[in-house]
């Protein structure tokens, strides 16, 4: 308990949506190491981050999947500055292979794509799938043909394809660059859905935490820029070099 | 006889399946006998005494205490009687040893007047003590369940069948020491037993008990 | 296990010390709530239980989105416990032992229950004329005969909150070292990037620490059993 | 209720079918279990016991992930099951009742396991000098006097496959109307603008549920004692 | 006198306490008594007879029913024996009522030579069929158990103090009746009894054990 309690007062906490976690707690070794500071990652689904900000959870900075939880959070008063951070592609994932011979958009309503697996529709990546199947007009015939399979989290909608057991997956590109068992058929147009937005959120508990508006600011650094885009996102800024 | 330690009984209730017991009787120091056909209800006599089962009528008075007034509203719990009731089922303590059990009334009481270790001798008990219930023969433990409620020093006595699973020679061993016991802390001693041989010689009074 | 990483084994020890935490301090409630489900009888007592069930019933998410919402800061209790006694529970392993108790409840309560009402009456009919007060009899004969119970209702909220995952991750977060216990950790980790190692790695940990359980309350119950050669008197 | 939707009315169809049908098909399982638990004595028991609640010990989400691959079209069972008998478990009904029978099996055997531990052998040699086999006497006495233990851990089961989200979720994945159960449907519904309205509703619903589970356990339970009067002979 | 139906015992055995008793006598159809002081293993041996405490060593004979033979390496389990014993803690199933319980034996017995009815009211229980054993009296649960070992009409009758809780009159009608139910029937009765009026008056023939 000791040195949980110590780091609860003296550190510096960062909530990052589930797809962000890698680069999040790579980023924040990076920094505690070059600062002497501690920074911790808690991660998990933007929809519970964004709900502990607003019980009272002690983070000076959120990293949202999307910008709606990020202005929920501002509403509630809870933000001191939001930035649009990272954005991403919308990519459609078969297995290895493609077994199915799946074509192009059109395919997915089609008898190759049996069970075609989304992440739920409050989760962020779910919610921008079902824009682009609304766009193309195949989301209620899919689901009316009951053959879209919604996943808790855009990582399990990808493991469904990774097992063979869904035909094909669309998630971000940065969650198909994990696994080596699918393959990236095609990214979709981004004018199909909104924007991705990935929008860090500096909190009003940041200003009175030493090291939160650095490492807000190392999250816009050249380096950082760098990461980011070898993962596959990308940045909405331009790096502003901290020292 | 020292009114203190009278035990002057007049009740009676009755059970859901209708069967209804009544009786009134007093108990001086020594050994009182209720003797009675099977069901008659001698074992709900002593159940009401004790506290186990409230009566629906009468009173209970031993001594200067009052243990049940259905007039007054009184009814004691059975842990302030300060009674020893040795069950006709003897329910012996399974997770205890023998001299656990035999020490769980003696703890409990404020006047310890007797020792364990003689009344476990008196009972032919002392190479028992560290074997647990489940492993003695009948007799042995009815033994147990005697010298147990012995040991707590009561005010009174209840013996529900108390020797009916031992031979002649232990059941005499036996009533005679309960005989000096009941002498020595002069108490009075409630007897239920088919055997009347026993109840002839070792009671001073006898209560019939009919079936109603 | 020569390789298991510090972050691992803050992982598990972060794991014990809620899980320990949970039980023992659920287990006086629990045993009171099975004391009442087991002897007493009154309208609505089905209320009572499911009541006790409810966290079973409830998706741990939504047993840890009440929990939040009930011990946040916006709450009455929350903002009591923080100004009164400096307590905070979001983000907290405290929060994370809170989880796990109230997720474990009717784990607890149910064989705790079973075990109070399976104890022959009699038997404290003959401790009450020995003497001895229904409290005491209660200490003296229903607790040592319902040892096997208890035994099972901790060892079954102890596995359970080994497992805890749901109700943790929204009460106390997902911090490395500070609120990530193993079962958020196995999950973090099978969908990071060569975590696959780490999640069995903490699964077979998680297995390991679940056998010394057993073999705990085996060997105890055992201890209990020699001691009362059996338990029919 | 008026205003449940038929897709709410559907969950909790498929919620019903799902836990009766997993406590249904495992209570055979978790007698026999319970059976080897209370009256073996082996060396190295204590690893069945761990093996029985391992699926308390792991994450939820973990005992899916390893039933997704157990069973799964690309595992040895799965594509046995789907050639031979035409069964696909993976994204069927089928398969979130096998998630909510393992998750729910060791919260079954435990409470049968003590009671059928806590049954005196001195009936079972009564029984057997009146003629009857060991498996007679097991029916005739040892099981009516179980009951209460039987029916503690069907409740426990039932009740933690009313709740289960995690491992139901890796196997049997949501499709609305026909794998999506109430815990599932109340996930998609948590952060949904507009969604509450229907999780609440659906709390509520499996709240009730649970009630009636618990008011048909207490009858049943009632009905039992009245039958015997109590069961200490 | 059959020998179809004679017993043969000679038989041993020892608990882990270090007690250890050992008997050789026969009985013939008629009733046997067992006699012998508290814990001298007189219930220990009709356990063996039974088939619920394996002997070390010897071998028991019902007929031409070999039931143990050490030699032999023979042990028929207790169902197989046809045996009725009542027990003396009586081991009423508590979830029957008293009728279920009667018929327990009844219903698994190949030949039913007795009736349901008639035995119940022989031993004054027809009040009491639908009663369970939690509410029955001392005296009443014992005939119970009295009459579920006769009803399974068996080779052979073990009777561990049968009428210890009912009083002398009850006693006489129980033991006539039992001579009677063993003579027609045609088989060997074991009773172990402490009381020695009765023991004289019914057994045919005394074994006494002595304490080792
Ligand atoms: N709990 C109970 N509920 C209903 N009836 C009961 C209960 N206990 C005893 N009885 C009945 O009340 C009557 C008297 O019972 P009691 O045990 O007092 O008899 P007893 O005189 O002690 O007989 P015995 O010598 O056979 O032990 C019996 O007919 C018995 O069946
Ligand atoms: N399961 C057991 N384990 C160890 N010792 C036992 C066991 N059962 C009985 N004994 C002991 O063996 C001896 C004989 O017991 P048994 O029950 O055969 O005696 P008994 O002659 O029937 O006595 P009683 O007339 O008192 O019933 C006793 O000393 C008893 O304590
Ligand atoms: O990173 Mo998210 O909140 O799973 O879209
Ligand atoms: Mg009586
Ligand atoms: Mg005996």
């Amino acid at each position: 308990s000791s040195s949980a309690d110590r780091s609860a007062q003296s550190g510096v906490l960062i909530s990052a949506a589930a797809s962000t976690r890698d680069v999040m707690e790579e980023l924040a070794a990076d920094f505690s190491d070059k600062q002497q500071l501690d920074v911790r990652v808690n991660s998990g689904a933007s929809s519970a981050l964004a709900r502990q900000i607003i019980e009272g959870a002690p983070a000076h900075l959120f990293l949202s999947a999307n910008r709606d939880w990020a202005e929920e959070v501002e509403k509630e008063g809870r933000a001191a500055q939001i930035i649009p951070l990272l954005s991403s592609r919308l990519v459609v994932v078969v297995p290895k292979g493609n077994p199915a011979g799946i074509d192009g958009a059109a395919d997915l309503y089609s008898d190759k794509v049996k069970i075609l697996a989304l992440a739920e529709s409050q989760v962020p990546a779910g919610k921008y799938a079902d824009e682009v199947l609304g766009k193309l007009q195949l989301l209620s015939s899919l689901e009316a043909s009951r053959r879209i399979v919604r996943a808790s989290d855009v990582r399990t909608a990808l493991r469904f394809v990774q097992h063979r057991e869904a035909d094909a997956a669309i998630v971000y590109a940065t969650d198909a660059k994990i696994s080596s068992d699918v393959e990236v058929l095609f990214a979709f147009d981004e004018r199909l859905h909104s924007k991705i937005e990935y929008t860090l959120v500096i909190l009003t508990s940041a200003k009175e935490r030493p090291g939160a508006l650095e490492f807000a600011k190392f999250l816009q650094s050249s380096q950082a820029h760098v990461r980011y885009k070898q993962l596959g996102f990308t940045p909405l800024f331009e790096p502003v070099d901290a020292k | 006889m020292s009114r203190e330690s009278h035990l002057q009984f007049s009740a009676g209730t009755k059970y859901a399946t209708g069967f209804s017991v009544e009786l009134a009787f007093d108990a001086a120091p020594g050994i009182t006998a209720i003797v009675g056909s099977s069901g008659s209800g001698k074992t709900t006599i002593l159940q009401m005494i004790a506290g186990l089962v409230t009566p629906l009528r009468g009173s209970i008075l031993l001594g200067s205490r009052t243990l049940y007034s259905q007039t007054l509203g009184i009814s004691l719990p059975p842990e302030d009687r300060k009674i020893g009731y040795v069950f006709q089922d003897y329910r012996l303590f399974p997770h205890l040893s023998v001299e656990a059990n035999l020490h769980y009334g003696l703890a409990r009481s404020p006047d310890q007047k007797l020792e364990l270790i003689q009344v476990a001798e008196k009972l032919q008990l002392k190479q028992l003590l560290k074997r647990f219930p489940r492993s003695l023969s009948g007799g042995e433990r009815q033994r147990v369940a005697v010298a147990r409620a012995v040991l707590q020093s009561p005010a009174l006595l209840l013996l529900d069948e108390p020797w009916s699973a031992v031979e002649r020679e232990l059941r005499d061993t036996m009533a005679t020491w309960i005989e000096s016991v009941v002498e020595q802390l002069s108490i009075p001693a409630i007897l239920v037993s088919h055997d009347e041989a026993s109840v002839a010689r070792y009671a001073q009074k006898i209560v019939t008990l009919d079936k109603q | 296990m020569a390789t298991m990483s510090d972050a691992e084994w803050e992982a598990i020890r972060l794991t014990l010390l809620v899980a320990l935490t949970a039980v023992a301090f659920s287990l006086p409630l629990a045993m009171v709530t099975g004391w009442v489900l087991a002897k007493w009888q009154f309208p609505g007592k089905f209320l009572l239980e499911t009541a006790v069930h409810l966290p079973l019933v409830l998706p741990p998410v939504v047993t840890g989105y009440l929990l939040l919402v009930t011990l946040g800061r916006q709450s009455f209790i929350g903002s009591l416990l923080e100004s009164q006694l400096g307590l905070r529970m979001v983000f907290d392993w405290k929060g994370a032992a809170i989880a796990s108790a109230v997720v474990g409840f009717p784990l607890l309560v149910r064989p705790i229950r079973l075990a109070f009402a399976s104890v022959d009456p009699r038997l404290i009919e003959a401790a009450r004329t020995l003497g001895a007060s229904p409290r005491d009899a209660f200490l003296s004969i229903t607790l040592p005969l319902s040892r096997p119970g208890i035994l099972s209702g901790c060892v079954l909220a102890f596995a359970r909150s080994m497992g805890e995952f749901g109700a943790t991750m929204m009460i106390a977060g997902s911090i490395p070292g500070q609120t990530r216990t193993v079962p958020l950790m196995i999950y973090a980790m099978l969908d990071t990037p060569g975590g696959q190692a780490t999640a069995e790695r903490l699964v077979v940990a998680s297995v390991i620490i679940a056998a010394a359980a057993m073999l705990a309350s085996e060997l105890l119950q055992r201890y209990a059993a020699r001691q009362a050669e059996g338990s029919h008197g």
